[in-house]
């Protein structure tokens, strides 16, 4: 029974305590490939130890990236590629800064990359930048995490786990990019008020409670069942998604072909967001 | 000195303590729940039969849901394969509650019973029902 | 013995218990620590039962025959006429937090002097004798039968407890070993199991009205002997009254204070109180004790030689009655008199004559202790004070464990030794008031022959007294019981030699100051005070 | 000895019934901020520790502080401030469990805060500061508790407690340092990410909790019978006068780093405290008076005439206790979140239930304070009247 | 002195041994589910009652409160009310500090002789298990209300959320479980390992801590680990409370381990040191106000004393009286 599995991993990971980061065991099922992996699984009847033995060997397969395309994207497809994302993860509105949730948010030119920030590029200037968790390579966030509610997945996915947080928003302060949100208020209550004003919502995926923290996932929910991350499947032509670690995936295609930033580089997080511009 | 008064009253009050679980209950059973399977999704079943076995998941649903929780989200595992070798999808929201659209006639009914409060429903919650 | 025992020796003392089972242990009866037992005519005089010559170290202790039968019809006798005996019998857990709390048990490290195993030697009995279970299972039930091996046991050990109820102030159920001790003793009694050192004060109170059976004409003299010499050392002449009728306060103190050292010193500040204040009083000869020797043999003997206080109160006509310095004649009078003999409607509500003082705690029992009526005279400024007169003393106050945790008598004489004294110190907290240490003698065990039982039991009373001594040279002990008062200078004398020992009456005697007295360059005992007068030679 | 807390004069009462109204008081509201949510303070999405953290990260500065009284003690066996060590242990107590509290009601689900047990996790500096506020806890109390009760009992310390007390000197040190690192390894911060955030850290440790000790020592000396002598007194007062001295300098260091090198990232939060930017400057008047209030602190202190004198000597230590309060208790948290990584400036308004459990926390802290200092007096009274 | 420990504990086991075996058998399950927890509980109470009335039977002659702090005396003299009281309400005070306090407990201190000089240290261990020992078991039992009535009522919910406060597990431990384990564990190992507790200790008092350690054990194992379906109990639970009993199926034989030590406990609790319970409310030294001298206290078995009269004494010393010039009643 898996419980066994779970004493296994409690012991592995008390073993592995020393080591930084979270490495977890599990490497993800990629998209469009999930009847594969199902069958992949069925040998192993449900345990993925092998899993394990196989990224050791030849290092992550999978480093999950986004691409924004800044030549593509306009303010409409702006919205609605935020509207997407926070109605696919029931993101409550608060309409106001103090206790909001953003996933996924419009942003100017100045506060993105305020450091590198070029007063004379008129053209980046005007463009709708939108801002996301940067899925960084070396998370600061989960760095800081006292009980790895955050943590970094061998696909490269920044996970947050909302039933470990403890809600002490370390990870909010080393967040560079200024990616999380935490629940201040109850979200359930601003998401009633907005339901009964006619919203929907994603009944296939939860609510968050009040007192975590939370932030884009990568729709990694979605990814499991082989589909892409909501904001693609709404702009796909803003918004490219793949494999950062596959020489031959189409976002190492794009990126071979075109100019990309990323925010901060000078900190050494390796964000998984490219702009390209 | 014997304070017979103050004797009795004591042992009034003792009496009244310990019989309050017969006194409250006066005779008049509460009905042990039977959680309903009256839902489509299972009518439509060949088989009706959970991801394991019915005592199993009586007894041990709240761990194997745990254990569920952090397979899916934290080893980014989806797949369970249950006892019989059978493949199931893991989330609560999506399978259990795809069959189990009851939520008040099948998890509240035992919950409400025996006076458990499980905080899974904090962020999950019935996808049928109407309201969160 | 115990003088063959010198203190380091004495102090030898493991506090870790055998690992063999208690019920196994057999009882050894040591010289040193009993009693003589009791004479036949001291018991025959007041009408106890079977008087016979006997002695402990021998192996028949003539017992009549049917004394299994006696015991037990006692012992049933009493569960059924003592709630406090009933359930003690029933509810010790066994928590272990009165056994390191006995002067005994500290002293001598015997295991059976922890309160709660004392109490089981009774208890085993009650269990295996009363109870179903205790009858079936026997020892599983912590159960034992009456022999006479076990009464031997029991008899050697209710003569080392000294019913100081220091335990009972820790037990969380309030289990009092007194009470178990009191009710053992009057078991034992019922055949005569007694020691003489109780019983022969017992008959002397009976007859003559005090325990050392000072006839009525050399009670008188003696007191009047003091009066002799307080003409002497303070220049005063008193004329106490005795047996007068219609005096307005009957005054009762323990008959120990009329005859010995430093007990008469006490009785000297008594007369000296009242003859500054002029109060209207009476001793009486029949009445001559206030101590209550009948209390460590039976209730029934206490309630007999107590019942005399009033009668004399009544005979006398007066309107109440004072009570001097002494322990467990408070504890007979302030906590069974008024049941045992009461309520007194023939006299009158106290109040004190000097200041109007109505004393409410006393107003039913119409008793009140010499340091309450000597504390309220202080606070109204009716007595003149020159505590530098007791400059040469550094003084500790021994709460005596009777008017301590049978009473609850602290401040008053604090406050009268303050006034009376420059330097006062007292001891480590966990060692006075309700925490007191008794003398170690209490409860009839001051004789002679267990001098090294009493020396133990007082090694904690001077322990804490070795530590005042030695950080703030403390010299003298008092206190306010007429058996500390005898027993304590032994004890001092062998553990912390330096220290003697007073009542607090005498420190008020000798600040006191008198209208016509001398220059009191004599204190009460008739020794120079240091730097006052003309220095005399030594004699 | 703990009794010795439940005897006392009515004004002794009086304080702790007080300390319990506003302890009830803030109880309440934190039910209130449990129902609701953090949402009833003034954090934000972008001031995201607040008020909580800030004291939190100041208290741990206090406690760390009695290591100035156990290095002279203990290491150099400097017999003035034996009577005294206690004194400064007992604030370790109260200050580190104020730290905890902080920290718990900061905590969003603080129903999961054995999770940090459940789930160690080495990689982060918040684990490390669980186990040193907790251990030095720990280390506190038995230290206190045995040499105070050695003392009453009028016999020397039982052995084993030595190492102890010789551990805590680094630990007291470990507290803060661990605490600094919690904001100086965050990149992105730039007014965090920075070498000296723990000697400086320290520095205000070592003035801060010595002072609140003299001040306190000031008060005993005053209403009880206890007096802690005059050179105990004047050697602390000296050792709080440096500390406020290097502390300052290194707030210079930051000043000469910022500024001169011209990194407007670096600049930013220092103009913001100090300055103002635009229209935002709330904690301006703070920082400037801790500047003011911090030199006076230091020139009361540093003069011999004038720290003599009691009165002066308790305004001293109180200069630099505000000094130290404002810059670590109000600048540096807060600071550090503005301007945020997006470079937005959000200011920050502590609300009126934040700062009733504040105040609730600060309470506690005084009911510890004042429970240890009672028992502490009483021994000491005892061991000096007796 | 280890018989003593092994009887204790061997009993404990064999009870366990007995219900796990019992409890298997499904013929038997009525008999240890409901049968047991009903003449059990029937014994407690009838027992616990019969013994508090034979204790009220004996009176209590004379009033003999141990004074533990200043007696109430002359005005000006600070008085202790609840140490010493002399009002009912400072008894009520005092028994409510020993109760709910075990205000006597934690007077407790050490005694040891160390070089000469008998040291009395601080120990606050014996008060700090035995209360929370008695404060866990108390709201543990008070949470098992929500197994035996329907409606839960909201004290018993409320408690049940504090207690499992934190989410520590799945099902969330309850921190009263902890403490007692805990504290039970202090209190047996005092025992055994004190060399005067062990001295002390009989049978009857390594048997409850044995008892009670087996019931809580039990209790975790049927919560943690041989899960028990939770509906099932509170069916039996439910039932014994109304008086329908049932035995559901599916109830663990753990269960029946559980309920048997639970039955053992409570049919044991009157003939033992447990009725503590009762005793401590009825105990002379502490529920009386010590206004001996202010109130006359009624003795019902009384008798007149017999004693030396005064007539009897002058006419013996009549003589030396006239001598000494006493005065005579007469001559």
């Amino acid at each position: 029974m898996s419980m066994d599995r779970r004493k296994f991993l409690k012991v592995a990971g008390l073993s592995t305590l020393i080591g930084l980061g979270g490495s977890s065991a599990f490497e993800l099922l990629k998209p469009g490939k999930v009847d594969a992996e199902m069958e992949h699984e069925g040998h192993h009847g449900g345990h993925h130890g092998k899993a394990h033995k196989k990224e050791e060997d030849t290092g992550p397969k999978t480093r999950w990236a986004m691409l924004i395309d800044m030549k593509a994207i306009t303010k409409e497809k702006a919205e609605k590629i935020v509207h997407t994302c926070h109605h696919a993860h029931n993101v409550p509105n608060w309409g106001d800064p103090k206790n909001e949730i953003k996933w996924i948010w419009e942003e100017e030119y100045e506060h993105v990359f305020p450091d590198s920030y070029n007063e004379y590029d008129e053209i980046l200037e005007k463009l709708p930048f939108l801002l996301m968790c940067n899925h960084c390579d070396e998370p600061p966030c989960a760095r800081v995490c006292p009980v790895e509610a955050t943590f970094r997945r061998p696909d490269g996915i920044v996970a947050q786990d909302y039933h470990r947080c403890i809600g002490c928003r370390f990870c909010m302060a080393a967040c560079p990019y200024g990616s999380r949100s935490f629940n201040w208020l109850d979200p359930r209550v601003k998401l009633k008020e907005e339901m009964a004003k006619g919203r929907k919502l994603n009944k296939r995926f939860p609510t968050r409670m009040r007192g975590v923290v939370e932030k884009c996932n990568f729709c990694v929910e979605r990814l499991a069942e082989g589909k892409q991350p909501a904001c693609v499947e709404a702009c796909p032509d803003v918004m490219h998604f793949g494999n950062l670690a596959d020489e031959n995936s189409n976002v190492r295609k794009i990126l071979r072909a075109r100019i990309s930033l990323r925010r901060k580089l000078e900190l050494g997080t390796k964000p998984s967001v490219f702009y390209l511009v | 000195m014997y304070d017979s008064g103050k004797v009795i009253i004591g042992l009034l009050i003792f009496a009244g303590i310990f019989l309050f679980p017969f006194v409250y209950q006066h005779g008049a059973p509460a009905e042990k729940p039977k959680p309903s399977l009256d839902t489509p999704a299972i009518k439509a079943l060949p088989v009706k039969k959970c991801v394991e076995d019915t005592h199993f998941m009586i007894t041990t649903h709240m761990q194997f849901l745990n254990d569920w929780r952090d397979q899916a989200l934290r080893d980014g595992n989806r797949w369970y394969v249950n006892k019989a070798g059978k493949k199931v999808w893991i989330s609560l929201q999506n399978t259990c509650m795809k069959c189990h659209s009851n939520k008040k006639d099948f998890c509240d009914k035992c919950h409400n019973y025996a006076a458990v409060q499980p905080y899974c429903w904090d962020c999950h919650y019935d996808p049928n029902g109407s309201k969160l | 013995m115990a003088k063959e025992l010198t203190p380091q020796e004495m102090m030898r003392i493991d506090l870790r218990p055998p690992t063999r089972d208690w019920m196994d242990i057999p009882t050894v009866i040591k010289p040193g620590i009993y009693c003589y037992p009791a004479k036949p005519e001291k018991v025959e005089i007041v009408g106890m039962p079977n008087g016979h010559v006997w002695s402990p170290v021998e192996e028949d202790w003539g017992l009549p025959e049917d004394w299994k039968e006696t015991f037990l019809e006692g012992m049933r006798e009493r569960l059924n006429k003592h709630r406090s005996f009933k359930i003690f019998m029933d509810i010790c857990v066994r928590c272990g937090a009165c056994a390191d709390k006995c002067h005994f048990f500290l002293g001598s490290g015997d295991p059976k002097n922890m309160p709660v195993v004392r109490a089981e030697l009774i208890r085993s009995i009650y269990r295996g004798e009363f109870t179903k279970a205790g009858k079936i299972l026997g020892r599983i039930a912590g159960g034992r039968k009456l022999t006479e091996d076990v009464l031997k046991e029991i008899w050697y050990y209710m003569f080392q407890c000294t019913e100081c109820r220091r335990c009972s102030l820790f037990c969380p159920y309030g289990i009092d070993t007194a009470e178990v001790t009191i009710i053992g003793r009057e078991l034992l009694n019922l055949f005569g199991l007694n020691i003489n050192w109780i019983q022969e004060p017992v008959a002397n109170c009976y007859e003559t009205g005090n325990h050392l059976g000072l006839l009525p004409h050399t009670f008188k003299q003696n007191i009047e002997f003091m009066c002799m010499d307080i003409e002497e050392f303070v220049g005063i002449t008193i004329e106490p009254p005795f047996n007068k009728k219609g005096a307005e306060i009957l005054f009762t103190t323990p008959s120990g204070d009329v005859f010995a050292e430093p007990g008469i010193f006490t009785l000297a500040g008594y007369l000296i109180l009242f003859e500054h204040i002029g109060l209207d009083y009476t001793w009486s000869t029949y009445n001559s004790e206030g101590g209550n020797f009948g209390f460590f043999t039976s209730l029934d003997m206490a309630q007999r030689l107590n019942a005399k206080i009033y009668a004399e109160a009544k005979r006398l006509g007066v309107k109440w009655i004072l009570g001097g310095e002494c322990g467990h004649m408070w504890r007979v009078v302030h906590q069974y008199m008024n049941t045992f003999n009461g309520p007194p409607d023939f006299l009158e509500e106290p109040v004190s004559p000097i200041t109007g003082t109505k004393f409410e705690n006393a107003k039913s029992a119409k008793m009140v202790h010499i340091t309450e009526f000597t504390a309220d005279l202080i606070k109204h400024n009716k007595l003149k004070l020159d505590p530098s007169r007791n400059d040469h003393l550094t003084v500790t106050y021994h709460d005596s464990c009777n008017p301590s945790r049978g009473m609850g008598m602290f401040e008053e004489p604090r406050y009268v030794i303050k006034n009376v004294c420059n330097n006062f110190y007292d001891m480590p907290e966990n060692t006075i008031r309700e925490q007191t240490f008794c003398c170690g003698s209490g409860a009839g065990l001051n004789a002679g022959e267990n001098m090294e039982l009493r020396l133990r039991g007082g090694l904690p009373r001077a322990n804490a007294v070795k530590y005042v001594h030695e950080r703030f040279g403390v010299n003298m002990l008092s206190c306010v019981c007429a058996i500390d008062r005898a027993v304590l200078p032994a004890s001092m004398e062998y553990w912390v030699p330096g220290v003697d020992v007073c009542g607090v009456s005498e420190l008020v005697a000798n600040a006191l100051i008198m209208e016509g007295e001398n220059d009191r360059s004599l204190n009460l005992r008739g020794e120079p005070i240091p730097g006052r007068g003309e220095v005399t030679e030594d004699v | 000895m703990i009794e010795k807390a439940l005897k006392g004069s009515s004004v002794y009462w009086g304080w702790v019934i007080f300390l319990l109204c506003i302890i009830g008081a803030g109880f309440l509201a934190y039910l209130y901020q449990l129902k609701v949510g953090l949402g009833v303070t003034g954090m934000s999405r972008d001031i995201s520790w607040g008020v909580y953290i800030a004291q939190f990260t100041y208290f741990v500065g206090v406690a760390a502080g009695a290591v100035m009284l156990v290095i002279p003690k203990y290491l150099h066996h400097y017999t003035k401030y034996a009577k005294v060590v206690v004194f400064g242990e007992f604030i370790a107590i109260a200050a580190v469990i104020m730290c905890l509290l902080f920290i718990v009601v900061d905590i969003g689900q603080p129903m999961r805060m054995m999770n940090v047990v459940i789930h160690p996790t080495p990689h982060s500096m918040l684990f490390y500061d669980m186990i040193v506020l907790n251990g030095y806890l720990l280390i506190n109390i038995i230290c206190g508790y045995n040499t105070l009760l050695a003392d009453k009992k009028g016999l020397p310390c039982p052995g084993w407690v030595k190492p102890v007390i010789y551990l805590s000197i680094p630990w007291a040190i470990s507290i803060h340092t661990v605490t600094a690192f919690l904001y100086a390894g965050l990149p992105g911060r730039h007014f965090w990410l920075t070498a000296i955030m723990a000697p400086r850290f320290l520095a205000s440790a070592f003035a801060a909790g010595p002072s609140l000790l003299v001040m306190l020592l000031l008060f005993l000396r005053k209403y009880t019978k206890f007096d802690a002598g005059q050179d105990a007194l004047q050697n602390i007062a000296r050792t709080i006068c440096y500390a406020m001295i290097v502390n300052f300098f290194f707030m210079g260091m930051e000043f000469f780093t910022a500024f001169y090198s011209n990194i407007p990232g670096h600049k930013a939060t220092l103009e913001y405290l100090f300055w103002g930017i635009g229209e935002y400057g709330n904690l301006v008047p703070f920082m400037r008076a801790c500047i003011v209030i911090g030199f006076a602190g230091i020139f009361i202190l540093l003069v011999p005439s004038i720290r003599r004198k009691p009165l002066w000597l308790a305004i001293g230590c109180a200069c630099v206790f505000l000094a130290t309060w404002i810059d670590k208790g109000v600048g540096l948290v807060i600071g550090g979140f503005i301007p945020s990584p997006l470079e937005v400036i959000t200011e920050y308004h502590p609300t009126f239930p934040e700062i009733t459990i504040a105040t609730a926390i600060w309470a506690v802290g005084g009911l510890v304070l004042t429970i240890l200092y009672k028992v502490a007096v009483t021994v000491r009274e005892e061991e000096q009247i007796v | 002195m280890i018989t003593r420990i092994i009887l204790a504990f061997g009993a404990v086991v064999a009870i366990v041994v007995a219900a796990w075996m019992g409890g298997s058998v499904p013929g038997l399950q009525p008999l240890i589910g409901v049968a047991l927890p009903y003449v059990a509980f029937a014994i407690f109470l009838i027992g616990f009652a019969m013994k508090v009335i034979k204790w009220a039977k004996s009176p209590v002659p004379f009033r003999i409160p141990t004074t533990a702090g200043q007696e109430f005396s002359l005005p000006w003299i600070k008085w202790s009310k609840i140490d010493n009281p002399s009002t009912t309400g400072g008894v009520i005070l005092r028994m409510f500090f020993e109760i709910c306090c075990f205000r006597s407990l934690f007077r407790n201190m050490r005694t040891d002789l160390r070089s000469g000089w008998l040291i009395h240290h601080p120990t606050k261990w014996l008060w700090l298990l035995a209360l929370g020992f008695h404060y866990s078991f108390l709201i543990i039992a008070l949470r098992h209300l929500r197994l035996f009535v329907q409606p839960v009522p909201g004290f018993v919910e409320t408690l049940d959320a504090v207690d499992g406060m934190f989410q520590i597990g799945i099902p969330p431990i309850y921190l009263t479980d902890l403490f007692i384990l805990l504290c039970l564990t202090g209190l047996l190992i005092r025992r055994l390992c004190l060399p005067k507790m062990r001295f002390m200790s009989l049978v009857a008092d390594y048997f409850p801590l044995f008892l009670i350690l087996g019931i809580v054990i039990s209790g975790l194992l049927m919560r943690f680990v041989y899960r028990v379906d939770i509906t099932a109990v509170k069916a039996l639970a439910n039932g014994i409370a109304s008086f329908h009993p049932v035995v559901p199926e599916g109830i663990g034989s753990i269960f029946f381990v559980h309920i048997a030590l639970v039955s053992t406990l409570l049919a044991y609790f009157p003939f033992s040191k447990l009725m503590h319970m009762g005793g401590v409310f009825m105990s002379p030294t502490r529920n009386l106000a010590n206004t001996n001298r202010m109130e006359y206290h009624e003795n019902p078995w009384r008798k007149p004393p017999k004693f030396h009269s005064y007539e009897e004494y002058e006419d013996m010393y009549r003589e030396y009286m006239k001598e000494a010039g006493l005065p005579l009643e007469r001559e």
